[in-house]
């Protein structure tokens, strides 16, 4: 990990960097998890760490991801600052219990005497050809643990800033890396990366006047891009980024929504019990009288992660957006 | 290592990778617990440490009665109580130092004591106007833990942490026979004999998780023999002798403090009392199995030994019964005390900072509040004072 | 477990009587779970069978959930039709991975040719004065697991049809019961023991003109309450208990909506990312056009789950109910 | 049980539930690795048992290689290689009778082909089409793991309920030495202990998970020590010598099916390719290391032990390389066909029956591709026919 000047950087380059400077920044940052040390993980986010720091600092533990999370949590409570590397969105799920029931709870269960500043990064969503169990959206889990925060990077600056924020954090936050995005390139100088901003607030990526899409991390592109398409019938997109889903910004995203009168949820994971009910049910309490239609919700089927071969049906493209975007009752207008 | 006898033109290498890690024979437990009580090694045990232990472990007991009594008035939602454990929870919380840790499962609100908590902030779990009453750092005792055995890597990472940082602190964490079958307990054991933490896992075995017998737990030799599985000592103690628990537990921390890495400590003991208050013990287990552990007491143990040495004169007898009656009367008294958690905390601590969603539903409730506490003034003025504090707005 | 005339009966009782009837009917049923054998179960749901069926048939395991669980997943594929007991919903958390990553998928991994017909039942929801880990309302993580069938009984009758028809099931049910109506009375005549319905269908317990209420399990009593004390407000009130959360009944849910125009969903179950967003957004989706107002959602808040001495504050009560019917903008009305 | 000394009039019980429930001594590993290859034993190894065995084996050497050149072509998402461990493979495969189970982990495929299984649908999971690719009740083979650990319960489970239906049947159940440190190891060998399911852990022991060598994924003198923490044999082999493992295993099967419960057996083995063809296992280990097990190859181990008897003549060495060159071949040409999996079966085995929901869902793809299928006609007609068949409408 030399410095660089700038030059497009892939998002996997800047979550390395974010882990590297929050490592020089503060002894107390600690990374462990599954072939992080001697390997640099398997998406190579912690490429380096290791070499540079120590194996102390950045550990290769055993398979057992309770116990590397459940560790962690010992580790916060001595005063470091752990994050933890759970290889594939599934594979955190045998680590759910200590996530729900401890990550999320200490502080509120010592009354505010035991925080824990540790992040739980997870690798998440498909696109990128796995088989089962490697490409699970799981943020519909995170989101309904009160305790978490919950934060997903779009774009290779967020990819930086998010994860020194996440670091920064005196609570514990979970850290969901969209997968197909590790090897998006963005210019990106890494000398002097995005300010550290605090985690909540969500971004208009694009301005319009017609709808709104919402969305998030591995989506973003994907709304950008229908936007794009858009114009050819002459709809005017606004695209919000929400960066963070547990805290949620409902003020950046019901002025856009107020403003353009109709929104789509845009989201990789399934569709029944995933974010996508909250944000439409959110906004529809929030924004009624300005809707000129129902929110919609563009996302995965309500299926398990299908195999490599038919993701491609599953995941949510531009024509689905935009074929939501026509279902938003614009005879109303004329 | 053996080397097979050559023969013939070829010989296979023997595996590369194989050596054995380490000698397992020293990690095996001895075939019998140890006990020190009615042996010849009590003779040389200090009177100090016995008087000590008889002093708690009558203290002990009389706050478990305490403790179970009070759930019938109404004053504690649940009691798992620790009567015929007491030497065990006595002994885990004395061989530690200060700077030591202690982490407890759900019915170790004794040890939580011994360490120094003050029992109605040990009992606030269970009296629930909160979850962890104690402030863990004051005397370093993790929050009690209900899920079963997902204390035990908290345990690891915090020595790990410690040893990292360079402190000389050791964990010792405690579970149920039950609790050994949880895989959080093989991960925390695992990890704590790989990075060498220094944790002391201590085991006490009652006989039962809630109504399941030991036999439909495991078909162990021993749950000690579970330690040479991840490279650490197993060792077997009788859970009801104090003397050979304190003497075990003080041996493993020591092995741990030194560097030797962590050790699996198995104690043969047993729950006189039901699971909890609102358990029925007789529909899983026989008045005569009760009756033999009865014979085998942790408090007589201990107090036969003094008689013998001469060490139990009336004034000894009388001085621990008085502080135990003083523990009791003190908890009785302030747990007839109506606690007043305020509402408003159930919004402080979620996070360091409330959510924009949290503070709009702290302010719903808050509205909630006052329009009750208006009510309630207008039927009895001054009733609701204090009902709603600024401590939500934090 | 001998026979009784009609009588009051409490839920628990049902669901005794409905693990016994399924038991005598099919020798594949098999019961398992920490303390189901010779003690009955903490809550006594399981009492007798160990007596009547032998051990084989309802075993004390070790206490392990995931061994519980992935045991279970080998019976069934083996034929046996096996009823897991999570003994508190907490403690269903070790599990989680075998129950997303298995039980969930087993089915579609192997193209319907292994399918789990598996019952897991899991005590939910507070208002019984437990510790903490011992009242979570979960059921957001189940629904959001496609694969599950999620299932919630309110009344006692409903008690011993939905957990029949679990058992029956070709496929994995969640069969969540509300802790604080266990001992929830109604006349029940367990000789005619209500028929076995499919699952899937939501039921209307009282009509009403003016609003829906959306409830399930817990709740219902809340909901049936509220609807009472709003007939003095003018209000009359009609009451829909979903009974199954997945399937979805958005014909009987979307019907009522239409007819009142007004709809409020209230549960335990915290509100952020809970099953409210899912049914608002479905409901506002499908009957935008009959709406006079935002859905509203009545929800546990979003915090971990309160200690015994302050639930009452967090519990949905009568009151927020009517709070919420109140802000249904009836000035439109007027 | 030995009885401390009487001493003074008191002498307290021992633990009243203290009784060593089984023997530790025979459920502990031998020091070294079982191996028969190059020691006398191999004299009386049944030639056609090692002439099967071979053949197997450069069958499994020939498909390891064509697979992992699939994936250089683009044929397969990715290939965890058996190079290596060809041994534990075949043997876990052949010791088992047909009403028997297995239960692979996902890099197991050559044990699966080896029962039985058609190698495309072996290898369906790895090339995409669709998860499991084989009917699993067809040859009892359950699904390729791929959540480590996970299946071990399910063996565990399914052993339980042959026994209880009084089915003689024997579940082996395959993991690696990372996977040992998974909770679901440790519920799953406790659970089998307990109820003495007749199962057979066979772990390999391959020296890694991914880069994590051994030694920092647990401290035990062998995994195989971890048997008598539940009280099973533990056995120890070495993992390239077919011959040793075969026998291990059908002792181990044996055990089990006579009644005596589970056995978990460690194999010491390697693999000498990289975890898969995505992986750099430069990055982790060294030339030298690899070359000295390459010096131990299962393969060759078995080879100069049929040249020693004379069992290797030109003809079988033949008539085997030709065997594994036909897989090689078939395999080749069949999966160089383009597999057309219907995207209406993303709906068809959600549920029994599609839900409302899915049945809306589905319907709203069938129209998307039936769009896609028109744009396509008009572009290239008939290229897209079959795209859309009515399989997803079950
Ligand atoms: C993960 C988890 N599963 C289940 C329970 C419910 N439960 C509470 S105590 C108990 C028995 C514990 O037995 P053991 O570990 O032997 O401890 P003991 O009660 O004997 O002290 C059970 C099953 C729990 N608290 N946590
Ligand atoms: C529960 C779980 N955690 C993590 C992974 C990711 N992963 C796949 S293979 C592997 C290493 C497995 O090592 P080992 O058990 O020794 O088997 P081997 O690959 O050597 O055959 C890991 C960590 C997984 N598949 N499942
Ligand atoms: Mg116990
Ligand atoms: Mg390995």
């Amino acid at each position: 990990m030399t410095t660089v000047a700038a030059r497009p950087a892939t998002m996997a380059q800047a979550l390395t960097r974010a882990l590297r400077d929050a490592m020089a920044a503060d002894p107390a940052v600690h990374v462990l998890g599954e072939d992080v040390g001697t390997l640099g993980g398997v998406f190579r986010v912690t490429d380096g760490l290791a070499k540079e720091f120590g194996e102390d600092r950045c550990t290769d533990t055993p398979l057992a991801e309770a116990g590397i999370l459940g560790t962690a949590v010992g580790m916060a409570m001595y005063g470091l600052r752990p994050v933890v590397e759970m290889q594939f969105d599934a594979f955190a799920y045998p680590a759910f219990e200590q996530l729900v029931s401890h990550v999320a709870r200490m502080r509120n269960r010592t009354r505010g005497t035991m925080p824990l500043p540790l992040t739980v990064r997870i690798p998440y969503g498909g696109g990128i050809g796995g088989v089962e169990h490697h490409s699970d959206s799981s943020e519909a889990y995170y989101l309904a643990t009160p305790g978490l925060h919950v934060v997903t990077p779009a774009t290779v600056a967020d990819a930086y800033g998010l994860l020194r924020a996440a670091v920064a954090s005196d609570d514990p936050v979970v850290f969901l890396e969209p997968k197909r995005l590790y090897w998006s390139q963005d210019a990106w100088n890494p000398e002097e990366p995005a300010p550290v901003e605090p985690i909540g607030r969500a971004v208009v990526r694009r301005s319009g006047r017609s709808a709104t899409l919402i969305t998030y991390g591995p989506s973003l592109p994907v709304c950008l891009e229908a936007a794009e398409a858009a114009r050819a019938e002459g709809w005017d997109l606004e695209v919000v980024d929400l960066r963070s889903l547990v805290p949620f910004d409902d003020e950046t995203v019901c002025a856009s929504v107020r403003r353009t009168g109709r929104a789509v949820v845009v989201h990789e994971s399934g569709s029944f019990g995933g974010p996508g009910g909250e944000i439409a049910a959110r906004v529809t309490e929030r924004c009624f009288h300005h809707l000129e239609a129902p929110v919609l919700r563009v996302a995965g089927f309500d299926i398990p992660y299908p195999p490599p071969m038919l993701e491609r049906h599953h995941l949510p493209g531009v024509d689905r957006v935009l074929d939501a975007v026509a279902r938003l009752q614009w005879e109303a207008e004329s | 290592m053996t080397v097979t006898e050559q023969r013939g033109a070829y010989r296979p290498a023997p595996p590369p990778a194989w050596q054995p890690r380490t000698d397992p024979a020293p990690l095996l437990p001895d075939a019998e617990p140890y006990r020190v009580l009615g042996t010849d090694a009590a003779d040389r045990a200090d009177p100090v440490l016995l008087r000590t232990l008889h002093t708690w472990l009558v203290a002990g007991r009389r706050y478990n009665a305490q403790a179970t009594a009070l759930t019938k008035q109404g004053r504690l939602a649940v009691y798992p109580s620790s009567t015929g454990q007491e030497a065990c929870e006595i002994a885990a919380a004395l061989v530690l130092q200060d700077r030591d840790w202690l982490f407890p499962s759900y019915r170790d609100t004794l040890a939580v004591i011994a360490r120094g908590v003050d029992p109605v902030q040990a009992l606030t779990l269970l009296r629930g106007d909160w979850h962890t009453g104690y402030d863990p750092y004051e005397h370093r005792v993790a929050p009690l833990s209900t899920p079963l055995a997902t204390q035990l890597p908290h345990a690891v990472g915090l020595a790990h942490a410690a040893r990292l940082k360079g402190d000389d602190v050791v964990a010792l964490a405690m579970v149920g026979d039950g609790g050994t079958s949880e895989g959080d307990f093989h991960e925390a054991l695992n990890f704590a004999a790989v990075q060498r933490a220094p944790v002391v896992f201590l085991v006490q075995n009652n006989g039962f998780a809630i109504s399941v017998p030991l036999e439909k737990q495991t078909a162990a030799p021993s749950l000690a023999h579970k330690a040479v599985g991840y490279g650490m000592p197993g060792r077997l103690v009788d859970g009801n002798d104090a003397v050979a628990v304190h003497e075990v537990l003080s041996d493993a921390v020591r092995h741990a403090r030194e560097g030797g890495g962590p050790v699996l400590v198995e104690a043969i003991t047993y729950r006189l009392d039901a699971h909890t208050n609102a358990d029925d013990a007789t529909r899983y287990r026989g008045d005569a199995e009760v009756a033999t552990w009865r014979g085998h007491d942790p408090v007589d143990l201990l107090e036969r030994e003094l008689t013998r040495r001469g060490l139990l004169d009336e004034d000894t007898v009388r001085a621990a019964s008085e502080d135990a009656e003083a523990l009791a009367a003190g908890l009785r008294a302030r747990m007839h005390q109506d606690p007043r958690p305020d509402p408003m905390d159930l919004f402080a601590h979620v996070y360091a900072e409330p959510t924009p969603q949290l503070r709009e539903q702290r302010e719903r409730l808050r509205a909630e509040l006052e329009a009750e506490a208006e009510l309630d003034d207008e039927a009895e003025p001054d009733a609701a004072a204090g009902a709603v504090s600024e401590g939500g707005a934090r």
